[in-house]
């Protein structure tokens, strides 16, 4: 029942909202998404940290002659993505405060449903489940984007959809496939994860015209799109700087996240023969994408869009450490998922507080702001360092796991993707010396208006994003407990990966009842 | 020496391609022909092209089903005649012309 | 009080103190904040104290340690915070504690009048914690936190004064060379945990191999080298040296603190503490001595020509550095760690010298707008003229023993040889006669300080510290005198039995006193020599110089430009760089990728105009495609 | 026709009982038009009349055959009434019934002559009716021409002047030849079986199909037929001239129900699985199939005019059917093809439904032609339009959890079954291409400035637009149920 409430309630919210009057529609959405976390903290409690199984599971057939079922699951994979989404929400409603002046109502309900098609997407347990959530995602974002957005927000909007569909679409005939090839096995439909999983795809080393390989790759063009791997980045720039804050700020934080997820959930257990044959290509890409993302942001004359290539970078890490197929990869992965979701979470949000003051994002145009803005800076420094991977920051630990785990898999991949750790350092620090150091910029030294520093109520957005960088990066054990289960059983046993249903829960029933359907 | 009218066989085929060469020629006739009128005369001589061959099939499989289709094709080729008329006449109050090029305002 | 809490008020002391400092951070109150910080680092100090005692006496321990929490604990690796004191981190503690509370009590008066005092104090709080960490870290990503820590906090206090855009480019340089180091210390864990499956030191060393089954290269070798990159990052030896002149640009305090006592020697420490595992890459070793060897030499040559007083320290300061790495690299790594302590006193010393000297000419640095200033700051040329003979190795000064030491051992370890040995010697010839220079233009010959200048001793608490440390450069080297001279065997050797392997594996050194008391003879009158030179050129004939310039103009050049290394970066690193990423953006961002997907829509576009124009209204044309469909696919499929 | 000597019952009368019924009560306002001395009647009336009409035809076949689906012939098996009739004649009266509402609302129909318009659009339907239940090419012959007669001249009825007319004689001009060639393919087909009657025809086809030429081209010429009907490439050319030109109503009205109602006809005669044993056949239309999908929805990329983009999406929807349609014909698994085809058309019907009734809202007059971008404003002025038309438009993009998408998801499914993976790909490529033009309406209304100006007051339009986008929404989720009904209508009908 839990999973269902955390789900479906933004839905409920969203409703909420369009019936408010505008001028409660702050205050009660703030409410609201606190009360939605709150909720999702409950998971923590009633989550058995020491099993690998799906739990709290909820199963009633939706589609029962396809096979299709409404199935919410949670295990140590999801657990971490799902908080961190319930996490950003009422920070992102906060930090929005200002920054969304017109059509609160539309805006926020739109940030409801984003918020249970990702919640959705990252609980579904049925392929075509995870897919209409994962689809459903781009309707709202798409909204946000083009509605809230700056001056080429159509293009940057219409290209987002575009491309995130075209990639989705192959992987629904991938499930498509599988849902028959599940019929051909055991004799029923199912779009249950729990069945693909126990599929056996023949797979030829070498050739690429053979089922697991088309598979794997129609799934992972979907996911490498949304993630973006590099060469399929060129989306999030734009959708990034067209983006108003929250925007970006959920983008970053949360959506890029269901690409690595899906990897981590359905390409790597499903095909494991063909991701342990082509992990190099996904590892190289990875690699490519980092260094690439960093060079590329160290030009960047935007402040956005250079946070914006720095997501490529990062999440380049995120790939490699998946396709390391190792513990420490696979946990960096996952750690470094949630870290990207704060820190740069966080840099958007900053970047958003300054843009509202100056109204300008030119780095250029800057420069000497750490005398006008000194809280403004300290805080942004402190998110700079946990975004280039300083110790004690949460970065570093979900990095150092990554590099390890490439370390592991292959010595000059690493090599060349430690180079990163370098650059992403030149690429952040050169933007803070250029905005924040030496003498006054044009905008800075603006007698008439001058720059006032963070309100209250923008330090408390940002408070709890601080906190958490230096909690994950003392305490990664305190986060890493809960998923270390699962991550372990992912990666031992990789080559016929099975989840069970943690039988604490009695869904047995909704199995028979399903089978039942078939016939 | 005279040619022998017995002689002169007439089978099944001979309808069969007389009926398929009128209803070409309908066709043709469609595609050609710029007169709305002619047009409609063209679309009647398909029909009955067809009703020809339905004779002839009946004809030679003894089987009066044939024959009672083409009263049935008949009726409906009336009707479209009539519908057709009235479309002409219409189309012909509206653009004071008769040749289809004139109508092709709709495009794109 | 148990060791635990020891620990924890040891580490934590400064942690509050910034945490105090940082939260006050507007305040203008550099007494109070001065007196926080140095209390902090005091207590700190007190607590080290305590903690080194249990090594001593009768019911000595090898080392104390604690334990407090998991900190990551990921599959087969498990990284635990904690920390310990042996004989080698007991020296570094008490060193950094001892040294950092006499810099933090200098700054309470050299910040008196900056307007961000209790930042500034905050931020050296801060250092000094994650100095700690690096220190007392049982492990190697521990001191990988301090390590970077330090980087960080050297960002912040070079980048103190940030509207001075140089400074914080200065900053920026220092973190960024740093990170380069950094990347290689951190292939050196993975290659570590990856060949032992754990990075704690004690089970590293425990679990190494001996030298007959790892042979003279191998995963170990590659592993040091790695270690190394690092350690030249973050002490500033060839190639990445780089940085640490420009790191002149922080308050001079912090250059003395991080730039000369410290942070700096993090490398030597590093290898020091790893010794047993150097031992088996000779190779390795033998790559450490060369750089060391050739960085001494390279910027003592560049100290030779500089003006601006830290500058000229900086340099020194590298090129002492490259001994330590010397001393490490030729096995003799008590040694090294010997001349660390020593040089952290003589040159904390004298850049607090430096320091006051600044101060009291009003943020002047140039020692040619200086001279004679012996009249002026007695205590300061005082305390520095100790500094003086300390660094030129004059005995019983501290400098003298750990030198010659190193000296002794780059010509006598089975792992050393001659080359290094002279240019050893080369380089205490220069640094005798660059220090000697400094001397002269600054304290000594007639004074060019101009009229409106009026040079003032420091208050008390400025040389206090002075006078403390001059004792200590003084005394400081007196543990480690050798058997030769003591008679009774090095006391310093002692010491590090059991922590500190000898390179006996790779031969037998050569035991000859009287090669010994001829090497020390040698260096020591190349000193006195090269002292006696400078005074003349700088005070009895000072238009001397000028002419030689004048006839070695190019070599001269070079050396003053210093040898154009960082044209050289710009030029054939960094610059091609962001040109080739602003071309990746343009070219494959821009004109590829999107291109690509722009083609793909024309395309469709494109079908779509023809879709559109075959739709031209005519509807007899329409009929024909109905006609035209039909015999197509009648053909098709009656074929 | 077997057994003439037969008299007609009673059970075969009730058979078509629903659409005499409808005819008979539609003949009503027709005849009280004369008493009025041919002064036009309330239009209210009128239309309480023939929805009166549709209820009792929809009330009739739901009292008779809605709850058992059991096969029902009539008039010597030329008249089937099964589940598949029963379903697709409800959406027949739902359709009929909301072009009617339409209709009344819009400027260019309502006047003079709503009475005859009315009774045209219903006896169309009965027309549909007859082709949905027809079991005899014949009879299936008749249907069409029933239906389109009654089309041809629903077309040209419109207020506005020229383009109805234009567009109404092409389409009869068409019309009438593709009819000429149907009828041309049944005498073939008959004289090769020498029966019309589609189950000898499906048991002769076995041997016929690949002995026998004349009956393929017989067979080909009836695809035709239908194919022109259903606008499929390259036989579509008409639909965007026709449904542009034909006042908006009849628009909704013929874009989905005769595409409906042909559809299940092209389904009857595709029954046998003969047709499988020539393999040309199967890719021939394999190819249109595609082709059909990537004309209409490269064409519609280029439309400004909405009329006219919606017009080339339907000929792409009818593209995504057919593939419903070929993998019942040359499948293996008959009944899931022919369901997912069925539930396909249900979605399509709706969705189109809904779009047509937004454009008809957003006519001033009858002159106008409702270009995309004069939607815009429409996001502020009309909240729950906008938000309707943003449900339909993703709808027909394929957008989960809509209903737009369980239509694609079953079609294409069933192509994967019959690893048709080919088609399921071109399937998908075009939903890629689809989503760009369908995104911009939704631009329009939400992302670009400008006002909206006042709409004139139809309420039963409006709400048409609203309750469809309901219905996809709802439908969306709970596609379960609608699916089960639909396979049950299928289940051994054929």
């Amino acid at each position: 029942m839990l999973l269902s409430v955390i789900t479906l309630l933004p839905l409920a919210f969203a409703l909420v909202m369009l019936l408010l009057p505008e001028k409660a529609i702050r205050p009660v959405a703030l409410l609201l998404a606190v009360v939605e976390f709150a909720l999702s903290l409950l998971l923590l409690s009633s989550f058995d940290k020491g099993s690998p199984a799906i739990q709290l599971v909820e199963q009633i057939p939706w589609v029962p002659e396809m096979g299709i079922s409404y199935f919410l699951g949670l295990d140590g994979l999801s657990l971490w993505l799902v908080l961190l989404t319930t996490f950003l929400t009422p920070i992102v409603v906060l930090g929005s405060w200002t920054a969304i002046d017109n059509r609160i109502k539309g805006f926020h309900a739109a940030l409801f449903i984003l918020q249970t098609s990702m919640i959705g997407s990252f609980l579904a347990m049925d392929a075509v489940l995870f897919y209409v959530f994962f689809e459903l995602s781009l309707v709202p974002m798409y909204f946000m984007v083009g509605i809230w957005g700056g001056q080429r927000r159509i293009y940057a909007t219409v290209k987002f959809f575009i491309y995130t569909m075209a990639g989705s679409l192959m992987m629904l005939l991938a499930i498509i496939y599988l849902m028959f090839a599940c019929r051909d096995t055991f004799g029923h439909m199912s779009a249950s994860l729990l069945d693909f999983y126990r599929l056996k795809i023949p797979f030829v080393a070498g050739e690429f015209l053979n089922p697991q390989t088309l598979l794997f790759f129609a799934f992972s063009l979907a996911f490498a799109i949304k993630v973006p791997m590099f060469p399929f980045h060129t989306w999030l720039p734009d959708a990034h700087v067209e983006a108003p804050t929250p925007g970006s700020v959920i983008l970053a934080g949360v959506m890029l996240k269901m690409g690595s997820y899906g990897f981590l959930r359905f390409v790597i257990p499903m095909f494991s023969e063909a991701a342990g044959y082509y992990a190099w290509i996904f590892i190289f890409l990875g690699v490519v994408g980092i260094i690439y993302g960093a060079l590329v942001a160290m030009v960047q004359p935007d402040i956005k869009k250079l946070v914006a290539y720095s997501s490529v970078s990062h999440m380049g890490y995120v790939m490699i450490g998946l396709f390391a197929l190792n513990t420490y990869g696979v946990t960096g992965s996952l750690y470094q998922m949630l870290n990207h979701g704060v820190s740069t979470g966080a840099l958007f949000l900053l970047v958003g507080m300054i843009y509202e003051r100056t109204h300008s994002r030119e780095i250029s145009r800057y420069g000497g702001l750490a005398k006008a803005l000194p809280i403004f800076t300290i805080l942004f420094v402190i998110v700079t360092m946990s975004s280039i991977a300083v110790p004690m920051t949460n970065g570093f630990i979900g990095e150092f796991m990554i590099l390890m785990g490439t370390f592991e898999a292959s010595r000059p991949f690493a090599i060349a993707a430690v180079t990163g750790v370098v650059l992403g350092a030149v690429y952040m620090l050169w933007m803070v010396k250029r905005v924040f150091f030496g003498p006054a910029g044009e905008l800075v030294k603006d007698e008439h208006h001058p720059l006032h520093d963070l309100s209250a109520r923008e330090i408390a957005v940002m408070a709890p994003l601080i906190v958490l960088i230096f909690w994950m990066g003392l305490q990664p054990n305190f986060f890493l407990d809960y998923s270390k289960a699962s991550l372990d059983h992912f990666v031992k046993n990789r080559d016929n990966y099975r989840l069970v249903i943690s039988p604490a829960v009695p869904s047995s029933v909704e199995h028979v009842a399903l089978r039942g359907e078939q016939k | 020496m005279p040619i022998n009218p017995a002689a002169w066989k007439v089978g099944l085929d001979h309808y069969l391609y007389l009926s398929s060469l009128l209803f070409v020629f309908g066709m043709l006739g469609v595609l050609m022909r710029r007169n709305v009128i002619v047009i409609l005369m063209c679309i009647e001589l398909m029909l009955n092209a067809v009703n020809i061959s339905f004779i002839a099939f009946s004809r030679y499989a003894e089987n009066v089903n044939g024959q009672v289709m083409v009263f049935f094709v008949m009726t409906i080729a009336a009707a479209e005649a009539a519908v057709g008329l009235a479309l002409a006449v219409t189309v012909f109050k509206k653009f004071r012309e008769v040749n289809i090029r004139f109508f092709e305002h709709l495009k794109g | 009080m148990n060791n635990q809490v020891l620990f924890a008020i040891l580490l934590l002391a400064p942690l509050v103190g910034f945490l105090i400092n940082g939260f006050r951070w507007k305040s203008h109150n550099a007494t109070l904040a001065g007196t926080i910080a140095t209390a902090m680092v005091f207590i700190s100090f007190l607590c080290s104290l305590g903690l080194v005692s249990q090594l001593f006496g009768a019911n000595a321990v090898p080392s104390v340690g604690a334990k407090f929490f998991d900190w990551i604990n990921v599959g087969g690796l498990q990284v635990p915070a904690a920390f310990v004191i042996d004989h080698i981190s007991a020296i570094m503690v008490l060193v950094v504690t001892g040294v950092g509370t006499l810099i933090h009590l200098f700054s309470v008066g050299y910040m008196s009048h900056d307007e961000r005092p209790a930042k500034y104090f905050a931020y050296l709080n801060l250092f000094l914690f994650n100095m700690l960490l690096l220190i007392l870290g049982e492990n190697l990503l521990l001191m990988f936190v301090g390590w970077e820590g330090v980087g960080l906090c050297s960002y912040l206090l070079i980048g103190f004064w940030f509207t001075d855009a140089d400074k914080a480019a200065a900053g920026m340089k220092a973190f960024i060379t740093n990170r380069i180091g950094d990347a290689g210390f951190l292939l050196g864990i993975f290659t570590l945990f990856f060949l032992f499956g754990t990075v704690s030191f004690s089970e590293i060393i425990a679990r190494l191999p001996n030298l007959a089954e790892v042979g003279w290269s191998g995963p170990i070798t590659l592993a040091c080298l790695f270690l190394f990159v690092g350690a030249t990052g973050k002490s500033a030896q060839i190639p990445l040296y780089v940085w640490l002149p420009d790191a002149m640009a922080g308050p001079t305090p912090v250059s003395a603190l991080i730039h000369a006592a410290t942070m700096v020697t993090a490398g030597v420490y590093m290898i020091v503490r790893l010794n047993p595992l150097f031992l088996l890459a000779p190779n390795a070793l033998h790559v450490v001595a060369t750089v060391g060897c050739a960085t001494a030499f390279f910027a003592a040559t560049i100290g030779l020509t500089q003006w601006d007083i830290k500058k000229i320290l900086a340099y020194s300061t590298v090129s002492q550095l490259g001994y330590m790495f010397l001393a490490c690299g030729v096995g003799a790594f008590g040694a090294g760690l010997f001349h660390v302590m020593t040089h952290a006193f003589f040159k904390a010393l004298m850049f607090l010298g430096s320091g006051s000297v600044i101060h009291a000419m009003h943020e002047e640095q140039d020692v040619r707008k200086m001279g004679g200033l012996r009249k002026y700051l007695p205590i300061t040329h005082a305390t520095f003229l100790i500094g003086w003979l300390a660094i030129i190795g004059i005995p019983p000064f501290a400098g003298f023993f750990s030198k010659d030491e190193i000296l002794w051992q780059s010509f006598s370890s089975p792992l050393g040889n001659k080359v290094l040995w002279i240019f050893g010697v080369a380089t205490a010839g220069l640094t005798s006669f660059y220090m000697t220079r400094l001397m002269c233009l600054t304290f000594w010959g007639k004074s060019r300080v101009s009229k409106d200048v009026h040079p003032h001793e420091a208050p008390a608490v400025m040389w206090i510290p002075l006078a403390v440390l001059a004792v200590l450069s003084t005394v400081g080297g007196w543990i480690g005198i050798p058997a030769v001279i003591g008679g009774g065997d090095n006391w310093l050797e002692r010491w590090f039995e059991g922590v500190i392997r000898e390179p006996s594996a790779f031969g037998e050194p050569i035991h000859s006193h009287t090669l010994e008391w001829s090497a020390m003879g040698i260096s020591l009158s190349l000193a006195v020599i090269m002292a006696t030179l400078a005074y003349t050129f700088y005070v009895s004939n000072p238009s001397l110089p000028g002419r030689l310039t004048q006839k070695f103009h190019g070599l001269y050049r070079l050396i003053y430009n210093k040898y154009f290394v960082d044209e050289f970066y710009f030029g054939s690193l960094i610059n091609p760089l962001v040109d080739a990423s602003k071309g990746l953006w343009a070219y494959v961002d821009v004109n590829f990728i999107d291109r690509t997907t722009y083609v793909i829509g024309d395309v469709v576009r494109g079908v779509g105009s023809t879709a559109k124009s075959i739709q031209n209204g005519n509807m007899q044309q329409y009929a024909m495609y109905i006609a035209l469909g039909l015999a197509v696919t009648m053909f098709l499929i009656l074929r | 026709m077997n057994n003439p000597t037969e008299l007609i019952s009673l059970r075969e009368l009730l058979v078509v009982a629903p659409l005499c019924a409808m005819f008979l009560i539609s003949l009503i306002p027709l005849l009280i038009k004369p008493l009025l001395g041919g002064r036009e009647p309330n239009p209210i009336s009128v239309l309480v009349w023939n929805f009166l009409a549709i209820i009792a035809g929809a009330g009739i076949s739901a009292a008779l055959f809605g709850h058992s689906f059991v096969k029902t012939f009539a008039f010597s098996n030329a008249i089937v009434m099964d589940g598949t009739s029963v379903w697709m004649s409800y959406l027949v009266y739902f359709v009929t019934a909301v072009g009617l509402m339409l209709a009344y609302d819009h400027v260019a129909t309502r006047g003079r002559q709503f009475t005859e318009f009315c009774f045209l659009m219903v006896s169309s339907a009965c027309g549909m009716l007859v082709l949905i239940m027809s079991n005899d090419l014949i009879v299936t012959f008749i249907g069409i021409e029933t239906m389109s007669l009654c089309l041809y001249i629903l077309v040209a009825m419109s207020r506005e002047a020229t383009l109805s007319k234009e567009a109404a004689f092409k389409y009869f001009v068409l019309g009438s030849f593709a009819s000429a060639i149907f009828l041309y393919g049944i005498a073939l087909i008959y004289g090769t079986v020498g029966s019309t009657y589609l189950p000898d025809i499906a048991t002769q086809a076995v041997k016929l199909i690949t002995t026998n030429r004349v009956f393929l081209v017989g067979a080909v010429l009836i695809i035709t037929g239908f194919a022109f009907k259903v606008s499929i490439f390259p036989l579509h050319a008409w639909t965007p001239d026709v449904y542009q030109g034909a006042s908006t109503p009849v628009t909704a009205f013929m874009s989905t129900a005769v595409k409906a109602a042909t559809f299940v006809a092209f389904l009857r005669f595709f029954t046998s699985e003969a047709f499988a044993s020539s393999p040309h056949l199967l890719s021939v239309m394999t190819w249109l199939a595609v082709l059909t999908m990537l004309i209409g929805n490269v064409a519609a990329l280029m439309q400004n005019n909405l009329k006219r983009m919606l017009a080339y999406s339907s000929v792409a929807h009818s593209g995504y059917a057919m593939v419903g349609l070929i993998t019942a014909g040359f499948g293996t698994n008959f009944n899931a093809a022919a369901t997912s085809l069925l539930f396909y058309l249900f979605s399509y019907a709706i969705m189109t439904l809904g779009t047509f009734a937004l454009v008809a809202a957003f006519e001033q007059s009858e002159n106008t032609s409702l270009e995309v971008n004069d939607l815009r404003g429409v996001g502020r002025r009309y909240p729950w339009l906008a938000l309707s038309m943003t449900v339909l438009m993703l709808s027909l993009a394929g957008i989960p959890p809509t209903l737009g998408f369980f239509g694609k998801f079953f079609v294409f499914s069933s192509a994967i079954e019959q690893d048709m993976y080919w088609l399921a790909f071109w399937g998908m490529i075009n939903s890629v291409i689809s989503v760009y033009y369908y995104l911009r309406p939704i631009v329009v209304m939400y992302m670009s400035e400008g006002e909206a100006e006042t709409l004139p007051m139809n309420l039963m339009t409006r709400g048409t637009v609203i309750v469809t986008a309901l219905l996809i929404v709802l439908l969306g989720i709970l596609s379960s149920p609608l699916f089960k009904m639909v396979q049950q209508s299928v289940m051994n009908q054929f």
